[in-house]
């Protein structure tokens, strides 16, 4: 009972953690917004004012340019706007199905954080699944990656899913430096926060690194029928 | 001339609106209806027989991907312009597969939805050109 | 230890729910800043086409009126922004602190929700505190109303907040339809939401209801000397 009682401590301090991060994450999210795009559409706001001074004052060439200037920031903001939702949430994920958004997804980061090359492979007959599967296995790869680039050391990252007919393995790993998965840092939420998907997903997960020997990490989640 | 006759499928009745001010400046074309959501699509296309359908990803009841794979199935010649706030060139891949001839970003220019519209009615595709560069 | 233990697993349930609650918040807001702002976005673009096109084809009287036209589209978008950016954490939170931002807060849904009243009270010496403590005040008002709103059949409601040396009280309380506070919702999280947040703060909480008698729900909270 006691070892019991222990993890369940932990579980309560994850939920504390849980909370202050999603408050953590409202606050970059409203930051985020009111610097990039609010601040922008304030400015384009401003500038169509100036557009009808410049119509009136210097003709219409002239204002026909500013016009086109205002068009470009714009065109800035919404791709603000469209980086804010896809980090928020792919919607892809919900549109198009896992596979394909994890695809998209990992090479946007490889070629974001050049000269990393991610390896990715999907074997089997992929399927959809409801909504809270399909984000949480995403959510695992991309815990695992990130993990890989903040840590691991080196520019190489195999993502493998297999899936089969009753479960889906997936295999995320790296060469790079590895650790020793027996110190545990009170801090860092990320392993425990994928025990608790994979928990939520009736799923197991192995994590196996040793120092210098690189790292791996095993999910292995049946497929129900109902999902 | 022949006009062109184009139905409008997107949930945002402010974004139809905009599209169809820009059409009205070309004497060819004729916007023949309007729908908010994909599930409407089939019925729409029997009742008005559009020469080209632009079509709304994100809907509320259905999206536009699985709208154009129910409309191509029953009519394998409607020539459908799917419309998308996204630009992930996962969208456009799974467009093209559908059976969509066109693929537009709702960020467009004025000319270039015109041009894509006169594209695909003639019988070819049309790609915006900031995805072509993503894909 | 066994109730300790019940407890615990509680807290365990209550961790898989909040992953799965910030997911569906994630999904809501990713769904609306496309639905809204993004596509007001795309809209302000058009109609920045609109006025090159009118211009040219029918003269600059035309697209003068198109251009205010644009003004209202971009004022449009800024607005949905700034409703987004509230929603998720009013900035005035950390700028102005709790008062206020209640206040306003308060104010702003009462209007929203008319014919509501929400009579707001503050007494004693307001003092800023650290983020995490005003925004977890702030959330236990924000969900105690909007369970008023959502099921008291009222509209009125009191809010009242009291400054102490060292505690600070908040009542919450309708005089509407109540509720058996022993019958426990399974999938209703709120109450227990609050109760977390509660204890994160070192606080207690109270549930004053019963059917046809109206709710109040009362915290007391302690005020250290490091916040
Ligand atoms: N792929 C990896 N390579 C090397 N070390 C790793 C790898 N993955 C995890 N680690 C080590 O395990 C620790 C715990 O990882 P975890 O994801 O739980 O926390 P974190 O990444 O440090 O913080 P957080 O995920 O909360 O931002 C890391 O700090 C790191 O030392
Ligand atoms: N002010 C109130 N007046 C009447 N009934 C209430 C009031 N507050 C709570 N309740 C009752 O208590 C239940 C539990 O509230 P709780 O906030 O935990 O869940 P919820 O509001 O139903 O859902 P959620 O908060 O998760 O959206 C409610 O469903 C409602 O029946
Ligand atoms: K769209
Ligand atoms: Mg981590
Ligand atoms: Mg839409
Ligand atoms: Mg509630």
């Amino acid at each position: 009972v006691s070892t019991a009682l222990e993890t369940a401590r932990h579980k309560q301090d994850f939920a504390i953690q849980i909370i202050q991060a999603q408050e953590e994450e409202r606050k970059r999210l409203s930051r985020d917004i009111h610097d990039g795009p609010a601040q922008m559409l304030a400015n384009v706001l401003m500038r169509s004012g100036l557009i009808e001074k410049t119509f009136v004052q210097k003709g219409p060439d002239n204002a026909l340019y500013e016009l086109a200037q205002l068009k470009e920031s714009v065109r800035g903001a919404l791709s603000e706007v469209r980086r804010i939702i896809y980090d928020l949430r792919p919607m892809a994920l919900d549109d198009l199905g896992l596979v394909p958004t994890l695809k998209k997804y990992l090479s946007t980061i490889s070629e974001y954080e050049a000269p990393l090359t991610i390896h990715f492979q999907s074997s089997g007959a992929e399927r959809r699944f409801d909504s809270n599967f399909e984000v949480g296995i995403f959510r695992l790869v991309q815990e695992s990656v990130n993990n890989c680039i903040k840590h691991a050391k080196t520019d190489e990252i195999w993502v493998k899913i297999e899936w089969l007919r009753e479960t889906v393995n997936i295999l995320i790993k790296d060469k790079g430096c590895g650790f020793d998965t027996n110190e545990v840092k009170d801090k860092s939420f990320g392993l425990i926060g994928m025990q608790e998907r994979v928990d939520l997903l009736k799923g197991e997960m192995k994590v196996i690194s040793s120092i210098g020997e690189g790292t791996s990490l095993l999910f292995r989640i049946p497929l129900d029928e109902e999902r | 001339m022949e006009s062109t006759k184009i139905l409008i499928v997107d949930d945002h009745q402010l974004f139809r609106e905009g599209v169809k001010r820009i059409l009205d400046f070309e004497e060819s074309f004729n916007v023949v209806a309007e729908g908010d959501d994909g599930s409407e699509v089939v019925e729409l296309f029997e009742q008005f027989q559009p020469d080209v359908v632009l079509m709304d990803i994100n809907m509320p009841r259905m999206n536009g991907v699985d709208a154009t794979e129910q409309l191509v199935k029953e009519y394998p010649d409607a020539k459908v312009i799917m419309l998308s706030i996204h630009d992930d060139e996962s969208y456009v891949t799974h467009a093209l597969k559908t059976g969509a001839l066109g693929f537009m970003l709702k960020e467009m220019d004025a000319d270039a939805i015109v041009q894509a519209i006169k594209v695909v009615a003639a019988g070819g595709s049309y790609l915006h050109p900031k995805v072509t560069h993503n894909l």
